[in-house]
């Protein structure tokens, strides 16, 4: 990864396009949802070592969110899916 | 001066004569030399100082590894320092000079840091120039760094062009010797696309130089033959002068292509570098071998190269690299070397091998001291002679160059770039290369091939399994035949004992065996610790000779194997690229994309002076007539709009287009105040925060009809609060109906403001404009006289009875015009965005000088905007914590100075009257000030702890940083028309 | 083994056999008082704090590679004060002082280098933060000085004055600031720690933490075994939520990849440091002669110690539009650092929810120059249970309470700071 | 008052009095194009693709699976729009003066582009009649292939300066010419 991103609408693109905004995994919680809930989801990070999802927006392309599932160690990309699909409970 | 050219031999043109200069002395080489080549035909052997004692140096490589031979090659903005002689491609014209010597290379005062050497051992700076401690700034660093460095840059604008490009391919090969050509040959007749890019201006490798018969031809011929045949194939490209650098994710290649570096003066059309990333679907790496030195006694004087290199300069270049040549080994290499020279009718002083017995032949008549080994040399400028030892007995044997060999490591340079390490070999006496997965691999000697059979075996075979990987059927390629080779196996020799002076392994940086053996006695035998201490390997050849000797003889100290001891990290870059290829075009005006207005044409026609706004250029003011400063353009534009009109480009603003059935819904998530309701044709301030509850960005939306609504945004956030809505709508409410595009390029916006502007813009609106009919916040599309359909917003950001219009951007120009003019008896005027800042800070309107991240909604006044009702906007939640609500926070205020003269500066620190300056006692700060035309004097708006009730205070403006300090008055921010009478005229 | 003329005389004439290891290679004891995870600077400088300034006697620094194998052996050695919060100016200032006084402290010269840091602003906006910056760095004691563009031509010649596309409006000098030897603070807190006793053990990796029955932490498994203590201290920067999941906690943080680079050996052209706010580009030269630099982080999540091309050139791009004499120059290694990037770009030093394990992480671009406050901050808070003054707006708790200290003003997103 | 305002084109300035004869390689600046953003509204992307491909007069540029340039050089913007109107689940924006459209043409013109754009131009991957946004001379836009060694290109007004300035100096090498063309 990181050199070139396989967009599921573009194809096989350079970093440069993109722009990273960081953990796909944690969830907005709900509005009412607990103090702590809502702390951890804007705050907390497990941050593994490894295999990893996080948000990566076409912007020069085609302007969707992505999710880009990929090791980050070594930088090995397993998947890139549309985030709405993924929001939406599809994959890709 | 004598020549060493032999006539006839190499590849050189000896009827086409190049003159080049070094350290001002004329001298003459041919075309197809290298600068070091043409020295030493020359029979100038000194080329450069080592870095630290300033010891005389030649070259001991023919190639890209060389830590000796760097000099200063062109002139004036084309200087380049640090430059490896031995890469160097000959050209008429070419000036170079010897570096890091003074007054000159011959004899350098530097030097006497060799007589000090015992006092400058490895970390000596640790140890010492500690007392008194006032010294370290004064004498010892500035001591210290003025030795630094070896070349001068001259730091001047680069007169050249550099640029960037891709390439893409089926296999990328790098390098062009006998693998990298059957590799590539093999791969292309099957069909691939095939990149074969080799560093050298010269495709061939190693062929370039051996004199072998390969398929009953000589290697040259043999290379001519197969590049032709590559050179044909449309499915093929060949990158001479292109030095692959690194390897990066997914198989991106970084390169560099010296397209213009042979020539004196480059042609304007052409870049002199050009970068490459290569994506590359496969790669094969036969970069070769590279011949390791020898670690003896005096192994550095200038004479002393590699017998690679001593071969080369012969076969390749026709240069003999002495007269009386002698030759120390641990392996076949030696002995041809030595065979070569003969037959050239060089002079052999010996063949001093480390080896009691091998099956290597000498040369008819020399003689072959075997178990021998060098303990010490002489010679100055250059070497005369080498005291060698066999059993305990010292013998001096005078010779002028001396061709060692320590055997070859595979050059794996890129294959560990990306953290996989080398492996070593007890067998090959060798780090391999590391197994990085099947899109990578080595080939020929760069895999661990020592034969030329072997190499040009293993290129076709690698790059056949490449072409089977892919699917592609496999052509038929012949493995040539091999006449005539040698083998050039050896027995290690990491330490060649007894030394009587220092044994170099680091040559530039002139590490030496007492260096390492003293990082280790210090605890500093980890091998990235021994780097570190002793600087071995940091050098600009990145330790391609010596980093291979340093592990084995930190082995040998600490007792352990090479392979326990492992290399150093691997790093791009491969050999050095300069700063120009890598910026490419992007440089001075042209470093960043950049953005003009549809407006920037009538701006400059009415005199606008323009200032960089993200990538934009806006108009910052416009001087009329005698007007000397800005200041006196500024005060008459904000006057002037507050009297009759003003116009104002303000088509830099973000314009998102908003449609869809949930669009209401969407904006009432994303705004903090309220969003459901807005009827069409009206436009809402907004104010848009982050999760953290923290001020993201304010604008207005208008509604222009049911489902379809137009956002404006900040200039400097247009394009992250696109990415916000898109981000919002794609992944937290993937089910609502909205969609956005932004359509911030179509519209040139213009803000006509000013108590005249209905009387000006009703000469060009078709529609009624009074009061009644386009009230304040309406938003609607309207047609100008003539037709043109245009959007009309009555908005205003002065405080002014304002409007926003925007009309399609290719007749901005002309419909700017025609206000300009429509207004003329009106008394407009154009405004910038200087003026603009007057304007709204008159007013007490926030920017991003106010919503600097750190601010709420309510620090600036705006918590009104927070809406109690809605369950949910982004940013509610965590808008209610503690420290976002604490009475202490700063809060806008506005502020006079006391005295009428003393101008306030954003930036300027607030105190209470009489307090010191202290770490607790900052009240806050002036976010935003200008000079009131209105108010005659100073304003500001100012983030003021507990602000809101401090009003009527006097507070100190503490502008350390800019020597003033007076005392100012806390008051409303809203300095003009607070009743908004104007706004609502 | 002090370091004076006379050892280095005397060592000199006897063909410098003499030198004895800088720090021991101890084997770990079953059990200490006090275990630092992580042999960065940090680290090392908390526990040669501890031991020092604080009287704890059996301590031990638990590092998975050599030490300094982290961020402090491969950052851009950039050391100042010119912060702009309340919550940091005071703590990097302390720190700063520390760096004055380092090399007397440690009898080990680190180099220590205050050749002015300046910040160049090239937007109006820009330059009227600086103000702000400097006014509240004055405020509070530390040295600031706003200079405009023709004090800079005449500092600097060589900058892009007139044909940049941000050009150069003004610059905040920090004369204080400047750069030190970053392995040599290593080395030097290393061997100072280890004259007090501390035990520094290399190669050994914690793999997890124990903890008892009521959830107190009690010592930690490693590579070379389990070792017990009665207080464990993280400071493993880039791996921070990688050691404080052993403890189930999770933190505020995201781990990613910094660029530097450094250019071959020129003699001395660039006399300070120089930072580029028309982008983020910063560089200073090096005493060796190489050109030190680096600009931003490749803004993906990683642990690699590497980074990819695009980064390297724009970085480039930055350096020629800034100093357009560097064009013809060559860059010469390029490396990567891991980076504990934090919700609000400032550090965090704090006693953490769980018993007997304390938290320093959070170090994003800017720990180095924090070595020494960090160490003497977080040994403070070891000893004493209490932060140190300078330090206590560092907490791991006031992001729940609201109290982010965000310099950068781009809020909980670690990427962007 | 009934006023007629003139258009102007954004590279009216960089053109100015240059009335090359096109060499091989050239570069036509189409002077007035009509062009639309469409967008389909979410599960009508497959049916407004369909109608989209029907609506005559017009290429149509794939931006993303729901995103669509519409481009015509000979229908008004007026037709364009009242066609577009017919087609349910879609909304549009005229981009008529926000975009500029330039069309590239020659041998080298791939080897030009290479500089320009990261996607692999060999016609087995991108093939005739194919478009993509793209990142073009660092600027966010469009590529698409009109013949073998033809492509047009469509980026943001305010950046088309820039990048028609470094499009000029990619084909300097290969001289390159450039002009309006309708
Ligand atoms: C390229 C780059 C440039 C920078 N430039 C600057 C600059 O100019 N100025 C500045 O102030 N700051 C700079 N920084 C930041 C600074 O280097 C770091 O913030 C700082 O060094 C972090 O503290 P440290 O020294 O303790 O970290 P490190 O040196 O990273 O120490 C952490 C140690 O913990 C060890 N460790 C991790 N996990 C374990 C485990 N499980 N068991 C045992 N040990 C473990 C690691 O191996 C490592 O040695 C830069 C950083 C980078 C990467
Ligand atoms: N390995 C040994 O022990 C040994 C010893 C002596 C001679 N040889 C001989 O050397 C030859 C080796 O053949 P080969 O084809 O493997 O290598 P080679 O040395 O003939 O060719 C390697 C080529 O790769 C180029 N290169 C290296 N790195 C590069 C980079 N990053 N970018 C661009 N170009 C790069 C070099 O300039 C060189 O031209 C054989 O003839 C072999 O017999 C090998
Ligand atoms: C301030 C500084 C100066 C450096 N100077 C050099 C240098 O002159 N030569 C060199 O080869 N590497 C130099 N390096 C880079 C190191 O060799 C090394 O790449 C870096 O410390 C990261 O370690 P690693 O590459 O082993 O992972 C320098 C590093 C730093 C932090
Ligand atoms: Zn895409």
């Amino acid at each position: 990864m990181a050199s070139l991103i396989t967009c599921p609408h573009c194809g096989r693109r350079p970093k440069e396009e993109f722009s990273i905004r960081g953990d796909a995994v944690p969830e907005r919680p709900a509005p009412a949802a607990s103090e702590e809930a809502w702390h951890a989801y804007v705050y907390l990070r497990d941050n593994p070592r490894g295999n990893i999802r996080e948000y990566w927006h076409h912007v020069a392309g085609c302007r969707r969110w992505l999710v880009v599932e990929r090791d980050n160690l070594t930088h090995a990309v397993f998947a890139v899916t549309d985030a709405r699909e993924a929001a939406k409970g599809g994959t890709a | 001066m004598t020549s060493s050219r032999i006539a006839n031999v190499g590849l050189v043109d000896h009827s086409r004569v190049v003159k080049f200069s070094f350290d001002s002395r004329s001298y003459k080489g041919f075309e197809g030399d290298t600068l070091a080549s043409a020295l030493l035909a020359n029979d100038q052997m000194l080329m450069g100082r080592s870095f630290k004692y300033h010891r005389p140096r030649g070259p001991v490589t023919a190639g890209a590894s060389e830590p000796n031979a760097l000099v200063t090659i062109g002139k004036d903005a084309r200087t380049e320092p640090n430059t490896r002689a031995t890469v160097a491609e000959l050209y008429s014209g070419m000036v170079a000079k010897s570096q890091n010597a003074w007054p000159s290379l011959k004899f350098d005062i530097g030097s006497i840091n060799g007589a000090l050497s015992p006092m400058l051992g490895a970390g000596f700076y640790y140890k010492t120039f500690m007392w008194p401690a006032a010294f370290w700034e004064k004498l010892y660093e500035p001591v210290i760094r003025r030795a630094a460095g070896l070349g001068k840059a001259v730091m001047e604008a680069d007169p050249d062009r550099y640029e960037k490009s891709w390439a893409h391919c089926d296999l990328l090969v790098v390098g062009s010797g006998p693998a990298g050509l059957m590799a590539a040959l093999t791969a292309a007749r099957a069909g691939l696309r095939v990149i074969l890019a080799e560093q050298d201006f010269r495709l061939g490798g190693s062929l370039l130089s051996e004199t072998a018969v390969i398929g009953g031809v000589s290697a040259p011929d043999f290379v001519s033959a197969t590049l032709a045949e590559l050179a044909a194939m449309p499915n093929v490209t060949l990158m001479p002068r292109t030095t692959v650098f690194g390897w990066y994710d997914d198989m991106v290649f970084g390169a560099v292509e010296k397209v213009q570096k042979h020539v004196a003066v480059p042609s304007a059309d052409k870049p002199v570098e050009r970068l490459w990333r290569i994506a590359a679907g496969r790669a094969i790496l036969a970069s070769g071998a590279e011949e390791r030195p020898l670690v003896f006694g005096g192994n550095d004087r200038p004479g002393i190269m590699t017998a690679d290199a001593t071969r080369t300069y012969l076969n390749r270049y026709g240069v003999a690299t002495g007269r009386k040549v002698a030759v120390f080994t641990n392996g076949g290499s030696g002995y041809r070397t030595a065979a070569d020279l003969s037959a050239r009718g060089v002079n052999i002083a010996a063949i001093i091998d480390s080896r009691a017995e091998s099956a290597d032949y000498a040369p008819y008549g020399v003689r072959v001291i075997r178990s021998g080994s060098i303990v010490d040399t002489k010679g100055g400028k250059r070497l005369s002679g080498i005291m060698t030892n066999r059993f305990g007995y010292d013998e001096m044997i005078d010779c002028d160059a001396l061709a060692m060999s320590g055997g070859w490591s595979p050059i794996v340079h890129l294959m560990c770039q990306r953290g996989a390490r080398p492996v070593w070999s007890q067998e090959a006496q060798a780090f391999l290369a590391p197994d990085v997965g099947p899109l990578f691999i080595a080939a020929g000697s760069a895999a661990g091939h020592a034969t030329m059979s072997e190499c040009l075996r293993d290129g076709a075979t690698k790059a056949h399994a490449a072409v089977e990987a892919v699917g592609r059927l496999v052509g038929h390629v012949n493995t040539p035949e091999v006449e005539g080779e040698y083998d050039p196996s050896f027995a290690p020799l990491w330490y060649v004992p007894g030394a009587r002076s220092k044994a170099f392994v680091d040559f530039q940086n002139d590490v030496h065996v007492d260096d390492l053996a003293l990082a280790t006695r210090e605890g500093f035998g980890h091998v990235e610790h021994a780097k570190r201490y002793t600087t071995n390997g940091m050098a600009t050849d990145q330790g391609k000779l010596g980093n291979v000797n340093a592990v084995a003889l930190l082995a040998g100290m600490r007792g352990v194997s090479p392979a326990e001891v492992g290399t150093t990290t691997y790093r791009p870059f491969y050999t050095p690229v300069s700063f120009g290829a890598l910026a490419g075009t992007a440089r001075a005006e042209q470093s960043r994309p950049i953005r003009t207005s549809p407006l920037h044409g009538w701006a400059k026609k009415n005199g606008a002076t323009f200032l960089e706004s993200g990538f934009w250029y806006r108009s910052a003011y416009f001087v009329e007539g005698e007007e000397k400063t800005w200041r006196e353009s500024v005060d008459r534009e904000v006057l002037n709009v507050r009297q009759n009109a003003g116009l104002c480009d303000v088509s830099t603003l973000g314009k998102i287009e908003i449609f869809g059935s949930d669009a209401a819904e969407f904006l009432n998530r994303v705004y903090s105040n309220a969003f459901l309701k807005l009827p069409v044709g009206k436009a809402r301030y907004g104010l848009m925060l982050r999760e953290d509850g923290m001020v993201f960005d304010d604008g207005t939306t208008s509604r222009l009809s049911e489902n379809h609504y137009v956002m404006t945004t900040t200039t400097a956030y247009a394009a992250e609060v696109m990415a916000h809505l898109e981000f919002a709508s794609q992944t937290f409410w993937p089910d609502l109906d909205v969609r956005f595009v932004s359509t911030s390029d179509q519209w040139a916006q213009m803000s006509l403001a000013g108590p005249k502007s209905r009387t000006i813009l009703q000469k060009l609106v078709e529609e009624d404009l009074s009061d009644a009919a386009f009230p304040f916040l309406a938003a609607r599309e309207v047609r100008l006289k003539g037709g043109l359909s245009a959007r009309l917003f009555r908005i205003s950001f002065s405080g002014e009875l304002a409007y926003e219009l925007a009309v399609s951007a290719g007749y901005g120009e002309a419909v700017a015009d025609a206000i300009m003019e429509a207004g003329r008896e009106e008394g407009i005027c154009a405004y910038g965005v200087e003026a603009l800042d007057v304007l709204r800070i008159e007013k007490g309107h926030v920017t991003h000088s106010e919503l600097d991240g750190r601010t709420t909604a309510d620090d600036v006044g705006l918590g009104k905007m927070m809406s109690a009702a809605k369950p949910d906007f982004i940013g509610k939640r965590l808008s209610t914590r503690y420290g976002l609500t604490a009475a202490d926070r700063l809060q806008m205020v506005g502020l006079k100075p006391v005295e009428l003269d003393k101008p306030l500066k954003a930036g300027a620190a607030l105190l209470r009257e009489g307090v010191e300056p202290s770490m607790t006692a900052g009240q806050g700060f002036v976010s935003s000030a200008c000079f009131s035309p209105h108010i005659g004097q100073w304003i500001g708006l100012a983030m003021l702890k507990s602000g809101r009730e401090r009003i009527g205070e006097k507070i100190l403006v503490w502008d350390a940083v800019r020597s003033t300090e007076f005392l100012a008055e806390v008051c409303s921010p809203v300095f003009v028309d607070p009743d908004n009478l104007n706004l609502h005229a | 083994m002090r370091y004076s003329a006379l050892s280095i005389l005397r060592q000199a004439l006897s063909g410098n056999r003499g030198w004895k290891p800088v720090w021991r290679e101890p084997q770990p004891k079953p059990h200490y008082d006090v275990i630092i995870v992580g042999g960065g600077g940090h680290g090392l400088a908390t526990a040669y704090y501890l031991a020092k300034e604080f009287g704890i006697k059996n301590i031990a620094v638990l590092e998975k590679g050599y030490i300094g194998s982290g961020n402090v052996g491969r950052n851009t050695t950039i050391v100042r004060s010119n912060y702009l919060l309340e919550g940091n100016i005071p703590f990097y200032e302390f720190s700063l002082k520390l760096w004055e006084g380092l090399e007397k402290d440690l009898n080990y010269n680190a180099m220590v280098s205050q050749r002015g840091v300046m910040m160049l602003a090239h937007s109006d906006g820009q330059r009227d933060a600086f103000a702000r910056r400097g006014n509240a760095m004055r405020m509070h004691g530390v040295d600031a000085e706003l200079l405009d563009r023709e004090d800079l031509q005449k500092m600097m010649p060589y900058l892009n004055y007139d044909h940049a596309r941000f050009p150069i409006k003004a610059g905040l000098l920090q004369k204080r600031g400047g750069t030190a030897r970053h392995d040599a603070v290593a080395w030097g807190y290393a061997r100072g720690a280890d004259s007090h006793g501390v035990d520094i053990i290399q190669h050994c990796e914690v793999t997890a933490i124990r903890r008892d029955e009521n959830g107190k932490v009690t010592g930690v498994e490693t590579s070379k075994g389990f070792i017990g203590c009665n207080k464990l201290a993280l400071a493993t920067a880039g791996h921070s939520s990688e050691t404080a999941r052993m403890a189930d906690l999770r933190l505020p943080i995201e781990t990613h990849v910094l660029q530097a680079f450094v250019s071959e050996g020129i003699k001395p052209v660039i006399d300070n440091v120089i930072v580029y706010g028309g982008g983020h580009f910063y560089i200073s030269q090096s005493d060796k002669g190489g050109l030190v630099f680096g600009a931003d982080i490749d803004y993906y999540s990683s642990y690699a110690q590497r980074g990819n091309l695009a980064i390297v050139e724009s970085t480039m791009e930055e350096g020629v539009s800034l100093i357009p004499g560097l064009s013809r120059l060559r860059v010469l290694r390029s490396w990567g650092g891991v980076m504990d990037m934090s919700m609000d770009g400032s550090p965090i030093i704090d006693r953490t929810p769980i018993d007997n394990l304390y938290l320093n992480a959070g170090w994003c671009y800017g720990g180095f120059k924090a070595t020494p406050a960090s160490g003497f901050c977080f040994a403070h808070l070891i000893a004493r249970n209490e932060p140190h003054h300078v330090a206590r707006a560092l907490r791991l708790d006031r992001f729940e309470r609201g109290y982010a200290v965000d310099e950068a003003g781009k809020g909980p997103q670690p990427n962007i700071h | 008052m009934s006023i007629s305002f003139t258009h102007r084109h954004i590279l009216e300035d960089r053109m100015g009095g240059y009335e090359p004869s096109p060499n091989a390689n050239h570069l036509t600046v189409v002077r007035r194009p009509v062009i639309f953003s469409t967008l389909a509204h979410a599960g009508h992307e497959a049916a407004v693709a369909e109608a989209l491909s029907l609506v005559e007069d017009v290429v149509v540029r794939s931006v993303s699976p729901s995103d669509w340039l519409v481009v015509s050089q000979s229908a008004s913007a007026a037709t364009i729009s009242a066609s577009l109107a017919t087609i349910p689940g879609l909304s549009f924006a005229e981009q008529s003066d926000g975009q500029v459209l330039m069309a590239l043409s020659g041998p080298d013109v791939r080897t030009i582009l290479a500089k320009c754009v990261a996607v692999d131009l060999h016609a087995d991957m991108f093939a005739e009649g194919q478009s993509a946004p793209m990142m073009i001379c660092r600027v966010a836009g469009n590529l698409a292939r009109t013949g073998a060694d033809a492509f047009e290109i469509i980026v943001p007004r305010s950046h088309a300066a820039y990048v028609f300035d470094e499009l000029r100096d990619a084909g300097r090498e290969f001289a390159m010419t450039r002009g309006f063309g309708d």
